[in-house]
């Protein structure tokens, strides 16, 4: 699974019509528009394929549990899934990956598993998985800040000579944020092999694209610091998968940071508090629905005679096993000990922790352990 | 109060009381302050079409339309940088934060401009502009959504912190930083949004500056604010069972803080109590606490206590109920007073 | 003083090779690199001579005193005249002008006293300045801070239709703050009438470009905001002038922001208090001194007829005027006034701050009013 | 500090005492801990060729190289965001913020992340680094360079916060808080900067989360940190020419308070006062005077008093001189209490 794509020199802008191999009837695209990127080979897009049928299985399962009170919240990413999955099997394993609350698929895809995902969104623990086993950071809520700690570990990776690469997803929101320019800089400046993989999904919460940035694409900012930048069509995971594979290899290669737009869609609302109606029409939803990521890619697939109903059902078995055990583990009683409170504030333990500890247990026992 | 007080009739000023949440009468405040004064704006992020997160601008853009309330790119240095700007020029913004921990990207916006515009310039350029915070936790929220920030503003010189801890409040304290020519943090507890009250609006309550006896009391005084006022009260009730008397004050001002009306309580109980959520060290309970000791020390039986959050990050939600303080804790900490001193 | 050019297309980069209206010889460029700008009129040259001459006669005579230790501290803007003066210049009285620390001498442009904007750097107060008046802010210390300012103050006059423009200056150093990136974006997308100027002075402090920016010029940025951008030869006051009003003209006819880089140096320390033969080479600042703004004009102004020996006295005596004004007033005993600390903190009086003014008037007294 | 004691032996062990200010102590510091640590970097603005603002980092970079020690773009949220990262990977980011109301910028990335990394990942991920912060005022500083931040800090969960006041623990505390398995923010006073001690470097002081009694007394307690260190014990020793005798304990440490060292104190002198430069509202000699008083109050004659700036924005370079602590005020705000009731 490796590519080898000269990317180009960093003084251009990036074509407004959207890089893509495979458009939305499922045809492979030649000329122009591939931007000199190849199809990847038929048993990655399959691969390709497995994951994104499984994530999204994961995703809908999650939303439904949600809905029946098991999460404190869940941020869908329905329809996002070519994005997430394409780019984060572009990495290897001794690469970091730092997303946001919205790539609990991607982490998935990382080989986390489920239970450990849903931690943070359970509200058992703020985050419920060993990062540095899957190298893989917690998911970011204050938006853009994990940019930067994406940057700084791809810096630190390089002068301990490891030739690994760090990938943050961003939000199309998030670049407005003043962290996000800053780690654009910081990755330009010091050369860090780091790609900045945004998923421009149309909205931040409410709010659309066109009041967050009047740049023609948000891959056009990418020249401002010194970067090579590219707009990618964000539905089509043979595209995203090609590019993010070209831009972390020449981040290990030494090349520096590169800046990836996926043009995409949040079919789902923001979290399960959200109500999409108060800002978006029905309509807009219906037509990014047509454009379907793991529908584009099943064509394909279907075209080439690759996917057939074997592996088709031996998919659904593997997206309905991994339902179920999610199922599963969401309907267990989490593990919360409240006393774990006081267990990892500091490693210098602190006297007043230890008597606030005593107090709680104290409380505990006197009600039982419950409040 | 004043400017307020000689305002244009608001919309419906004969109404009926009726329940009212805390959100309702925030957004009825922005809604008379937009009417009466046309400098007022408001933006922020999804404060739009979506009405706020928490609703608080729910129909606003449809009713005063894009020139008076919009949505602002997502980048909180940026909402309160330009607010700075507006303000320079003569308009009153009123921006949201969209919970207490985003806000502290504008923290340099805020702590090296805001406090300190009118201080600068002699005077010559005031800064009359509202920051709203929906604040505090008890929401079930994960990481980053239940932060209680108002320890880093009211250390900060320059800065008028208020919290209302009622819709009735909420909507007559909104109307007063709006109409205030000082900029003014006003911080919204998050889990009182849908408590109600009955209610005609609009209503003036006290001068936001000066802090309330809800509940009168002889034993203890109790000290809260914003979300804790609640817990003060149901640890008033439940105290008031077991024949203590408790007296609460809401303090509605955390900057500057109403030294007149706590000094008054905590001389007649001679025993106070500060509660909040936030973490102990640090927090705003110190300033409180170190306060009403240095004035009326003579007069005390037992040291201040501060009843709040432990010393520990806000906890995910399924840990917040262990770490937040309740009336059960209220009252545990009483007992550890020497009663018999008295 | 109004001229009249169709900037381009939001969606292209600036030439590498700044735009220069006048070459270092003082001889008039034509073709491509005047980007379609013409130079100003002689008379408009005329007075932008006579203000950078004026301005740096005061420069020197400040870093002067504050060598003598009359100014706590003191930020030259030695060899940078041209954009100072030439932006500033741009402007109209009705227009706001935000400026850093950098730029007391785009205030004495701007018709401030220099008594009153030495105020801040004597130690008087933090701004000695009416801003309402002068239409210009406090000068700024946090970097990028004041850039949000004048894109709010520009949005305001916007709604109130008022058809006034802001500007802003920002040190290449301070592109790198979040607030910066802020700034821009908020500009872009309300379509606000600011202009950023960014003097690239070549250092932060000590920090030079290359390790601020991988940008092949600031004025790549604007690209990636949908904005303008203009790569400027900062030691040409006809180019910065004749750009800057084109940006302003612009902002006010409702077109929305330009970023403006002016490529210059700084001559001098970054402040009286800095060693600057710690990090750079004497050979690199007689490279620039060579480039002098002052005297490129002045080669063209004589050449062309404009600048004669009876112009020339009068311009030195204004200078030297305007330099003997300010040596008698920063020899004046500064008026401070401690009990004055309090005035301003709030509109709405404090009694805690009543009660500190007493405890401080009390001991004034008690001590004779000294400490 | 056992990782500290067994470090490889430093360039000069046997040096015999002489005069060193606090900058250089600190940049020895700096140099040691960077010989002994090949995972301690420092970086930040104007900390390379140019050896920062202060001169506490002169030499480094011509000494270590640029992977060591780099001069970063000017951008303080990057410069912690980027920090966390590093530490993330097991290097010991040591981090210059230029002034603190320079570290404003950087809020977001220490209160939501530095600060609460650990707690986050149940301790996976420890996040070892030193945000230095040269701070406070009394340098003649224009505005922006004299704030006091330390209030926001300490009411930061999850941060460790300390400052030296002197040379020998200078250089012992940022040694040890360089070694931490926490995130130390540390602050170091300017106005002491090129104050010189005779001092044999290295030297290993107190650990860093002890106070100091500094200056034994009966009478009274003054608490100082940092910068009013020098002015405690100036009012000391005017104090004992008209016969009071002053203790004075050096704090150190901030976060965490050593309730011990002072309570100590406190129970033997009965009365207390906390000195600080930043405003009096809200500081963090609100949480001094609270916590002491808590622990310590039935032994109090009087209440802690709190000698700290006044309520406003630190004042311009030719006014601060009023606005600051001096040992005069310190004496007389002692002079306030009833000397009688003792
Ligand atoms: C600093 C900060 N400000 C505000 C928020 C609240 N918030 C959470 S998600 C969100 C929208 C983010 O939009 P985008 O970056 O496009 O990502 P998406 O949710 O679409 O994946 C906002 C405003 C936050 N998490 N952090
Ligand atoms: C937020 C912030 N960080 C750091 C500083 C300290 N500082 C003052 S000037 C300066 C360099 C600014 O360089 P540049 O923006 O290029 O402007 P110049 O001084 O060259 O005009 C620094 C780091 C500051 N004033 N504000
Ligand atoms: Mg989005
Ligand atoms: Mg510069």
């Amino acid at each position: 699974m490796s590519l080898n794509v000269e990317l180009p020199p960093t003084r251009t802008l990036p074509p407004e019509k959207p890089l893509r191999l495979l458009d939305n009837a499922g045809h492979a695209v030649t000329g122009r528009d591939t931007g000199g990127f190849a199809l990847p080979e038929l048993d990655t897009l399959v691969e390709l394929y497995r994951r994104m049928v499984v994530a999204r299985r994961f995703d809908v399962q999650v939303t439904a549990l949600t809905r029946q009170g098991r999460l404190a919240t869940y941020p869908s990413a329905l329809g996002q899934e070519a994005c997430e999955i394409g780019a984060v099997s572009a990495l290897d394993a001794e690469d970091w990956l730092f997303p946001t609350y919205r790539e609990s698929i991607a982490l998935l895809t990382r080989g986390i598993d489920p239970a450990e995902i849903l931690v943070a969104f359970r509200g058992d623990w703020h985050n419920g998985y060993d990062q540095r086993a899957h190298r893989t950071a917690a998911q970011a809520t204050p938006l853009a800040t994990q940019a930067l700690h994406a940057v700084g570990l791809a810096h630190a990776a390089r002068l301990r000579h490891d030739p690994i690469a760090t990938l943050t997803f961003l939000g199309d929101g998030a670049t407005s944020e003043g962290d996000a320019h800053e780690a654009f800089n910081f990755a330009a400046v010091w050369q860090t092999p780091t790609v900045f993989f945004v998923q421009n999904n149309q909205y931040a919460i409410s709010v659309p694209l066109a009041r967050q940035t009047r740049a023609r694409t948000l891959a056009d900012k990418a020249v401002g610091y010194g970067m090579p930048g590219y707009h990618v069509d964000g539905n089509d995971v043979a595209a995203v998968y090609a590019v993010t594979r070209a831009a972390v290899e020449r981040a290990r290669a030494g090349h520096g940071p590169t800046f990836i737009e996926g043009v995409t869609y949040r079919v789902e609302s923001h979290t399960n508090s959200d109500d999409p109606t108060r800002y978006r029409q029905a309509r807009e939803v219906e037509h990014w629905k047509r454009r379907d990521p793991i529908e584009r890619l099943e064509k394909y697939l279907v075209s080439e005679g690759a996917l057939g109903d074997e592996l088709r059902a031996e998919i659904a078995e593997a997206a309905d096993g991994l339902a179920a055990r999610t199922r599963e583990a969401m309907s267990a009683e989490p593990h919360v000990s409240p006393l774990e409170l006081f267990d990892h504030v500091y490693a210098a333990p602190r006297r007043q922790l230890a008597e606030q500890r005593e107090r709680l247990a104290a409380e505990l026992e006197a009600s039982g352990g419950v409040r | 109060m004043s400017a307020l007080a000689e305002a244009a009739p608001a919309p419906e000023p004969l109404a009926a009381p009726k329940p009212v949440t805390m959100a309702a009468a925030l957004n009825r405040a922005l809604r008379d302050a937009m009417a009466e004064d046309d400098r007022v704006v408001v933006y922020g992020e999804d404060v739009g079409p979506l009405g706020g997160v928490f609703r608080v601008t729910d129909g606003l853009q449809a009713d005063f339309g894009e020139e008076r309330i919009w949505d602002s790119p997502l980048a909180e240095a940026g909402i309160v940088g330009t607010a700075v700007g507006m303000a320079m020029y003569g308009l009153r913004p009123v921006v949201e934060m969209q919970f207490d921990a985003f806000s502290y990207p504008a923290f340099e916006q805020i702590v090296s401009h805001v406090a300190k515009m009118r201080n600068r310039t002699k005077g010559r350029l005031p800064l009359p502009m509202v920051i709203r915070i929906p604040c505090a936790g008890a929401i079930g929220g994960v990481e980053h959504h239940s932060d209680s920030s108002e320890a880093y503003w009211t250390a900060t010189p320059g800065l008028t912190v208020v919290t209302p801890s009622n819709p009735a409040d909420a909507y007559s304290m909104l109307r007063e930083a709006i109409a205030s020519d000082d900029p003014v943090v006003f911080m919204e507890p998050k889990s009182r949004y849908w408590a109600k009250a009955e209610l005609a609006l609009p209503v003036e309550t006290a001068p936001m500056d000066r802090a309330l006896v809800l509940r009168e009391g002889t034993d203890v005084t109790l000290l809260a604010y914003g979300p804790t006022v609640t817990t003060a009260l149901d640890a008033a009730t439940a105290a008031a069972e077991e024949g203590l008397s408790i007296e609460v004050v809401d303090l509605r001002s955390l900057s500057p803080f109403d030294d007149e009306t706590v000094g008054r309580s905590v001389r007649k109980t001679s025993r106070a109590a500060v509660i909040h959520e936030a973490a102990q060290f640090g927090g705003y309970g110190a300033e409180v606490a170190a306060r009403v000791t240095e004035r009326n020390f003579h007069w005390l039986a037992e040291p201040v206590l501060r009843i709040a959050g432990f010393d520990i990050p806000y906890p995910s939600p399924k840990l917040e109920a262990f770490h937040l303080p309740t009336a059960d804790r209220v009252l545990q900490a009483l007992a550890a007073w020497d009663w018999d001193l008295a």
